[in-house]
């Protein structure tokens, strides 16, 4: 155990806090005590091999698994919240899987996501423009990079106060993974996030902050520069 | 022991209850048929024990075993009895288990009286199958015989795509084709939704008579369509009356059909029919179309058991031998078991509903049993 | 110990169900008569029959994951095709079964063909149409007695009469066996397989080179077949044929009774269509009981609707126990393991 | 030439009630994924209702009753059956089986197995003459009832994001609560909506037929389905073109070819359209 | 130069109004493993699905050892020994580990209609199949349902399901993407040790340059070029249309 682990993060500061978060699903303990904090500005990196529980652990701070523990969003306690209700205090998401409605068009997605009076279309055609060319297109038949940018679009839709952002590259054309972090860039300039991502060059360009899982608890918070060695043998040692 | 001597139950002791099972709707759709007739049977076994419920000796002990119109049903419960030591069984609300316990009691050596089911199936269908009630020769008779002569007269059939509405057509196409009518008819499917196209085919057949064999819950959009397209002005309609609780179902329409009926409440003016009526009100019941079938089964089933001063009850062959031939007063008339078929012969009435909203029927004309006795049914 | 107990329950079960004719013990309420009395006996074999039914209707629904709304029409077709062989025909009762094998090989074969080119509802939908002409051609048809139903003329004697319905108990209890069996093994073969492959993903299952098309066929023809078995069984069981057994209500009841028990579990259906039908058949003389009629209107009325209780009673298992009452029993298992292991 | 006015104004009309009784399991069918069966108990519930108030309170307001009564089952069936499993839509359907026969059971021991009576109120029990032919009135309450639920429904799917919601939920509903919207509520208001268009099918079938029983509903629905599938699922003006195709089909077939050929054929009709487009007359979208 | 074993010969494919593949043309040799890249939504999964049958091409022709199959079913082309994988991990979920590859090796062997057969006393399979495991590494998890299985282990289990019906022409959808920096050398060497004709789509620049004879790009369906790896990172149009600026 390092000391990392147990340093207590500053609480004022930060805008969501995670304690002791445990998720079991079928008889099996998926988090086994998960507690990090994420600060109100800038890029966190959430790391892990496959299968850590870095999804897992998003899904949970939404309520969107059967979860214990606590999570403070903005100083209030919404452990016991429905997850339409967590998200409303203004987080956004964008899911591993991409989680786009393939029997609806990409402006019907889109619409769907609106929360707020003036939702920020401009931004998003700007980003991805070819969601306005394919607005009638049915989200299932777009190519996995497309669906991706619905993903993302969506979450970029409305004014929130934090975005939690799963693997955003996976799949995409390098070209667009570069797009891609500028378009994180540019977002975290405004709102902080909390980033999923196994690209360690963009993580490294993005932020030098991370949090790493490993067996569903988390092994290192602190910054990437500090320990690369630890770091390299946590994410990289293949299993086969 | 062996599973056949575990099959042959009863013990036929001279002292034991003569057992009677009735296989009746008491629930399911023809749940208010089953009704009428257990009241009227309750009734007939009062009537006909002279309030002592018993033949000779013996005790009629009633099981009552519940189809819900359902064959498979019927059959295990009919098994069960048989099984249990029953020699006589009746009941049988609808046509489809009247056939097959029907079936189960020839096979079996057992006395089966058949209820309301109409089906012609069951006259001669064996030596130990009988019937308490009319069935559909008797319903086209009655039609035909409030016709007077029908030579060179056109009569049409409106009747329902099945076996029932079949064999009305069947009947008719043989009595009145037989009396030099010509008859054709027009088939309509039972879970049709619209009757206007086939309202407008009898309009447009303009026959001299029309007849109409319709069973089931549309009936009252039928009549309306009938009524709409304009056929009561140019034809005469004649169908048979159904239970009380559906003549308002016949809406404006009422008075202009000629009904062929059954039985209804008041049409036999008979001393029976007054202890019947008396007997039912009593417990509680009213009198309707299917009591008389009731009433008229507990009448031959304490016939056949009494014969020998109750030891028939578990004589089968005995019971069929008395009942054949018998005459007797029944509720609607003097009432006849045709020794050759086991036709059960009967008045049958004409008769016509007026009070338009709540209606009430009339007899127009009762009807000797000889004039609408069904021909003889070849004996399978 | 226990995994003895395990492996040879169900044959001991098999051989106390054999013996059932040989055993005159009274079982008040429960069942019509003493149990081995032909009002028992006919009881438990139209229970056992329909429990074959339902396990033939799992193979489709439970393991190959087709919701046909049209498994009544081989029953049906079963049940009419022997039963006009042998009564209208009097062709005997050898090429009564002979022509309602062909029929039970053929009418699956042609239907199944086509209506397998659909999936999902669209497949559930065309069965039902097919089914639902065949129930109007029974209904309108001479042949069939339409809504009345045709009675065997014909009855084999050895199941003649009531005092040999420990026979037809034996043959229910044969058809069910040999079903079980053929299901079972079926399943653990390599077409049961792939039918569970293709319930999981079916673009995968075609890029292995195998036609889902075909396996689906080989599942839809075997129940079918299986089925139309059955229809000769259920003809002898009730001296006759009605058309009670052509209507949609009779899939959605084999449905029923499937889910109930659990579909595409190992025992699953076989419970399902025995408590089904059991309480289908007891529970309108439960209902008409003295206990009952002593109620007050408002609880009377609806316990004397058999179908009220089934339906309720259907609601609560699928609500409670998603895995039907296999899903049950497993859960007890799992529970008396806990237990075990805390004590 | 009447015959052909009457044939096409009835065929009309029948496939007006078709698509009052389908446009509701359409419906839900189209948007939540739920294979109804409880539809046909919706129906009932809506007929019984209508008739009961219509013993107390004029014709409009009696249908206003068994709308409503239609309208809270169907809330309820949402929130009390529907909801707790919409993680296994098998079982979704399969609780509305289970449902369909008790509630129908249940209307059999409070109002008996025999239909009752429905008095066809004043105007609709009479006929207008068109083109010599002697068309009955409640058609066109049937044809005009229609046509305001096709538009009112419309509006609701174009006009509004329930149809929406309840379409992305069906396809992966924690997507979308994690976007911030309380899919439960969409879910509860489409059947809700779906519930109150059977009980009105209810209400006009039981002035249609002038007599309602407990498996009113129950008979209809197949037709019901038979629409909703030949319309492909879910699609709105589908399911209006198809009760519109049915009716016609089914009247015609009737009067001019053999009995039963009408029923017969509208079932073959449904096996034909299936094979030849699976996705039914129009694909499968919900506008 | 070995012999052609899959041609592709102007094959075209519209959907939605749109011209998705358009007239692409090239040949893959015996044992040559050509690499696909493109931007997303350039056709690249789609032209996999023509390839395989997925989906009924409009125009054109596939030919596989000399043989038309354009107009074949899927299934028949992968009796001719084409398999594949898709981009979205696709394995049977319900069934264990060892049961879906032991099922793809029956497929090949084709003993999958033998309904008097028990499925697990099928030796032969079950040898192959445990042998394909252990390829991938997966052997330790042969019992565990797929469907539990973690993301970057379903996509081993998808080569290894692969691996099983031995075949010969091998189209890969992005095998690699969403695994983790540990896990894409390994899953590299597997794919390397599969020594069979192959088409991979990915977007992992330097596995591909590790593995490929000649790189294909497209773009906007159609097929820019097709060349050495070396020859394609040089060329500025697909700097510009795909690779774009390094991180
Ligand atoms: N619904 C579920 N049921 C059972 N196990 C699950 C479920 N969801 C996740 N798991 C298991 O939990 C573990 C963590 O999964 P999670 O998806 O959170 O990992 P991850 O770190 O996001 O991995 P990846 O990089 O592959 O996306 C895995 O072993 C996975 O198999
Ligand atoms: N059925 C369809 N209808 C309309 N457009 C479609 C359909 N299927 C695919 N497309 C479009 O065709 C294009 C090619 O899709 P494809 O999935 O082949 O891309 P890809 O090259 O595999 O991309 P990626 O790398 O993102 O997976 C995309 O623009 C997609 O939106
Ligand atoms: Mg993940
Ligand atoms: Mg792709």
């Amino acid at each position: 155990m390092s000391d990392a682990q147990r340093s207590e993060p500053d609480s004022t500061a930060d805008l969501l806090q995670i304690q002791d978060l445990h998720v079991r699903i079928g008889g099996s303990h998926i988090l086994q005590g998960v507690s990090f904090a994420v600060p109100g500005s800038g890029v966190t990196a959430l790391l892990g091999r496959n299968g850590a529980g870095k999804t897992t652990t998003l899904r949970a701070v939404l309520g969107l698994v059967p979860r214990t523990g606590t999570v403070v969003f903005d100083g209030e306690d919404v452990s016991g919240r429905r997850p339409y209700e967590i998200v409303r205090r203004g987080i956004g998401y964008a899911p591993e899987d991409r989680g786009v409605f393939g029997g609806l068009t990409v402006a019907e997605n889109l619409r769907l996501a609106e929360r707020d009076p003036s939702p920020r279309y401009d931004l998003v055609y700007e980003l991805f423009p070819e969601l306005r060319t394919r607005a009638k297109q049915a989200a299932g038949t777009l190519s996995g990079g497309q669906q991706q940018m619905v993903a993302i679009g969506r979450a970029l839709l409305n004014d929130n106060r934090m975005l939690l952002v799963d693997e955003p590259t996976k799949g995409l054309a390098p070209k667009i993974v570069t797009e891609v972090a500028e378009v994180l860039e540019r977002a975290a300039a405004t709102v902080p996030i909390l980033l999923v991502e196994q690209n360690l060059a963009l993580v490294r360009r993005l932020t030098d902050r991370a949090v790493l899982i490993a067996e569903g608890r988390v092994a290192y918070t602190g910054t990437l520069s500090d320990d690369p060695e630890r770091l390299q043998e946590l994410l990289g040692v293949s299993r086969v | 022991g062996s599973p056949q001597q575990a099959a042959t139950g009863g013990d036929g002791a001279s002292s034991a209850p003569v057992k009677v099972g009735l296989v009746y709707s008491k629930s399911g759709p023809l749940a208010s048929y089953g009704k009428e007739y257990l009241e009227g049977f309750k009734a007939g076994l009062d009537y006909a024990t002279k309030g002592s419920n018993k033949v000779g000796k013996r005790t009629v002990e009633v099981t009552e075993v519940d189809d819900a119109g359902d064959p498979a049903k019927a059959v295990a419960g009919a098994k069960d009895l048989i099984g249990k030591g029953h020699k006589i069984i009746a009941g049988s609300t609808a046509s489809g288990v009247a056939v097959q316990v029907s079936a189960l009691a020839e096979q079996n050596k057992v006395l089966f009286v058949s209820g309301p089911a109409a089906t012609d199936a069951v006259t001669g269908a064996g030596k130990y199958t009988f019937r308490s009630g009319r069935q559909t020769w008797q319903d086209i008779r009655t039609a035909a015989a409030s016709l007077g002569d029908v030579k060179g007269k056109k009569v049409t059939v409106f009747a329902q795509d099945s076996a029932f509405g079949q064999a009305n057509v069947a009947a008719v196409k043989s009595v009145l084709g037989g009396a030099g009518a010509t008859a054709d008819e027009i088939m309509v499917p039972a879970s049709t939704s619209d009757f206007t196209p086939f309202a407008t085919k009898a309009h447009d057949a303009k026959p001299d008579l029309l007849f109409v064999a319709w069973a089931g819950t549309t009936a009252q959009a039928m009549w309306t369509a009938l009524g709409q397209q304009g056929v009561f002005d140019v034809t005469t309609v004649v169908t048979g009356l159904d239970i009380a609780a559906t003549w308002p179902t016949y809406g404006p329409v009422a008075g202009k059909i000629s009904f062929l009926s059954h039985y209804f409440a008041g049409a036999g003016g008979t001393e029976a029919e007054k202890a019947m009526t008396d007997r039912v009100t009593k417990a509680g019941g009213t009198v309707d179309l299917f009591t008389v079938d009731g009433f008229t089964a507990a009448q031959m089933i304490v016939h056949a058991a009494g014969s020998t001063n109750g030891a028939a009850g578990d004589d089968a062959d005995a019971m069929v031998k008395s009942l054949e031939g018998w005459s007797f007063d029944g509720a609607k008339g003097k009432l006849t078991v045709r020794a050759e078929d086991h036709a059960l012969l009967q008045p049958m009435f004409n008769a016509k509903l007026t009070g338009g909203a709540t209606p009430r029927a009339e007899l127009v004309k009762k009807l000797e049993p000889e004039a609408v006795a069904p021909p003889v049914a070849t004996k399978k | 110990m226990t995994a003895i107990v395990k492996r040879w329950w169900p044959l001991a079960a098999l051989a106390a169900l054999v013996c059932v004719p040989y055993l005159q013990i009274p079982v008040p309420g429960v069942l019509p008569d003493v149990l081995n009395r032909p009002g028992s006996l006919q009881l438990i074999a139209i229970c056992l029959l329909f429990a074959g039914f339902a396990v033939t209707y799992d193979l489709l629904f439970g393991h190959t994951g087709l919701l046909s709304f049209g498994h009544a029409l081989y029953v049906a077709a079963g049940s009419y095709t022997a039963n006009i062989v042998v009564t209208k025909l009097h062709w005997g009762w050898g090429p009564a079964l002979i022509a309602t094998a062909g029929v039970g090989l053929l009418l699956p074969v042609l239907l199944g063909a086509v209506a397998l080119r659909v999936r999902g509802i669209a497949f559930a939908m065309v069965t039902l149409a097919f089914a639902q002409v065949g129930s109007i051609l029974v209904m309108s048809a001479r042949i069939t007695g339409g809504e009345e139903g045709l009675s065997l003329s014909d009855t084999p004697e050895i199941f003649a009469g009531v005092a040999n319905t420990f026979r037809l108990y034996w043959l229910a209890l044969a058809y069910l066996v040999l079903v079980v069996l053929v299901v079972r093994w079926s399943v653990e073969s390599e077409p049961g397989r792939v039918w569970r492959a293709i319930g999981d993903n079916e673009r995968r299952v075609t890029v292995l080179g195998l036609s889902p098309y075909r396996f689906r066929l080989l599942s839809y023809v075997l129940s079918a077949f299986l089925a139309t078995l059955g229809g000769v069984v259920h003809l002898l069981l009730l001296g006759g044929s009605n058309p009670q057994i052509t209507t949609s209500a009779f899939t959605v009841g084999l449905l029923v009774m499937t889910v109930l028990g659990g579909a595409g579990t190992r025992w699953g259906a076989l419970l399902g269509g025995v408590l089904y039908t059991y309480l289908d058949q007891r529970l309108a003389a439960l209902a008409g009981s003295d206990a009952v009629a002593g109620l007050p209107a408002a609880v009377r009325l609806p316990l004397e609707q058999p179908q009220f209780i089934l339906g309720v009673l259907f609601m609560v298992v699928v609500y409670f126990l998603p895995g039907g009452l296999a899903g049950l029993s497993q859960h007890l298992a799992g529970l008396s393991r806990h237990w075990r292991r805390a004590t | 030439m009447s015959t052909l006015v009457l044939l096409t104004l009835t065929g009309l009309g029948l496939g007006a009630l078709y698509f009052l009784i389908a446009s509701g399991l359409s419906l839900i069918f189209g948007l939540a994924d739920v294979l109804n069966f409880a539809h046909g108990l919706f129906l009932g519930v809506g007929a019984y209702a209508t008739w009961w108030a219509a013993t107390y309170a004029p014709f409009g307001v009696a249908v206003a009753v068994g709308v409503l009564a239609g309208t809270i089952l169907a809330v309820a069936v949402e929130l009390a059956l529907i909801r707790p499993l919409y993680a296994r839509p098998i079982q979704q359907v399969l609780v509305t089986v289970g449902l369909s026969a008790a509630g129908v059971a249940l209307l059999q021991a409070g109002w008996g197995a025999d239909p009752l009576t429905f008095t066809k109120p004043g105007w609709t029990a009479t006929t207008t003459r068109v083109l010599g032919a002697a068309v009955p009135n409640d058609r066109f309450l049937l044809i005009g009832a229609a046509v305001a639920v096709f538009a009112a429904l419309l509006l609701f799917l174009r006009r509004t994001r329930y149809g929406l919601i309840v379409r992305a939920g069906v396809e992966d509903r924690a997507m979308v609560t994690a976007l911030g919207i309380d899919v439960r509520k969409a879910f509860t208001v489409v059947f809700a909506i779906g519930g109150a268009a059977a009980a009105l099918a209810g209400a006009l079938a039981a002035t249609y037929f002038g007599s309602i029983t407990p498996g009113l509903g129950g008979s209809l629905l197949i037709f019901a389905f038979i629409v909703v599938v030949i319309g492909g699922m879910g699609s709105l003006t589908g399911c209006a073109l198809a009760a519109v195709l049915v009716g016609l089909v089914q009247q015609f077939a009737n009067y001019y070819a053999a009995a039963g050929v009408g029923e017969a054929s509208v079932v073959l009709l449904l096996a034909v359209v299936l094979l030849v487009r699976p996705g039914g007359l129009t694909g499968r979208t919900a506008t | 130069m070995t012999s052609t074993v899959l041609a592709v010969d102007g094959l075209s494919w519209n959907a939605g109004g749109a011209r998705i593949v358009s007239d692409v043309t090239f040949d893959v040799a015996e044992g040559e493993f050509v690499a696909v890249i493109g931007p997303n939504g350039a056709g690249k999964t789609s032209l996999f699905n023509l390839i395989s049958g997925v989906q009924r091409a409009s125009g054109g022709t596939v030919t596989l050892d000399g043989a038309d199959i354009t107009r074949e079913a899927p299934q028949r082309r992968a009796r001719r020994g084409l398999g594949r994988t898709f981009q979205t991990s696709s394995v049977f979920a319900s069934l264990t580990v060892i049961e879906n590859v032991r099922l793809a090796a029956a497929a090949h062997r084709g003993s999958c209609l033998r309904l008097w057969r028990r499925a697990s006393s099928d030796a032969a399979a079950l040898a192959v199949a445990s042998e394909a495991l252990e390829r991938v590494g997966l052997a330790d998890r042969a019992r565990e349902i797929a469907g539990s299985l973690s993301h970057g282990d379903k996509r081993k289990l998808e080569i290894a399901i692969l691996l099983a019906t031995d075949p010969r022409v091998i189209l890969l959808d992005e095998p690699m993407a969403g695994l983790g920096a540990g896990d894409v050398p390994a899953l590299t060497q597997v794919i390397r040790s599969l020594d069979r004709t192959i088409l991979m789509v990915e977007h992992h620049m330097h596995v591909l340059l590790d593995l490929a004879d000649r790189v294909a790009v497209m773009h906007h369906g159609a097929l820019l070029a097709i060349d050495t790896p070396e020859k394609i990172m040089a060329d500025p149009t697909v700097r510009d249309a795909y690779l774009g600026e390094p991180l």
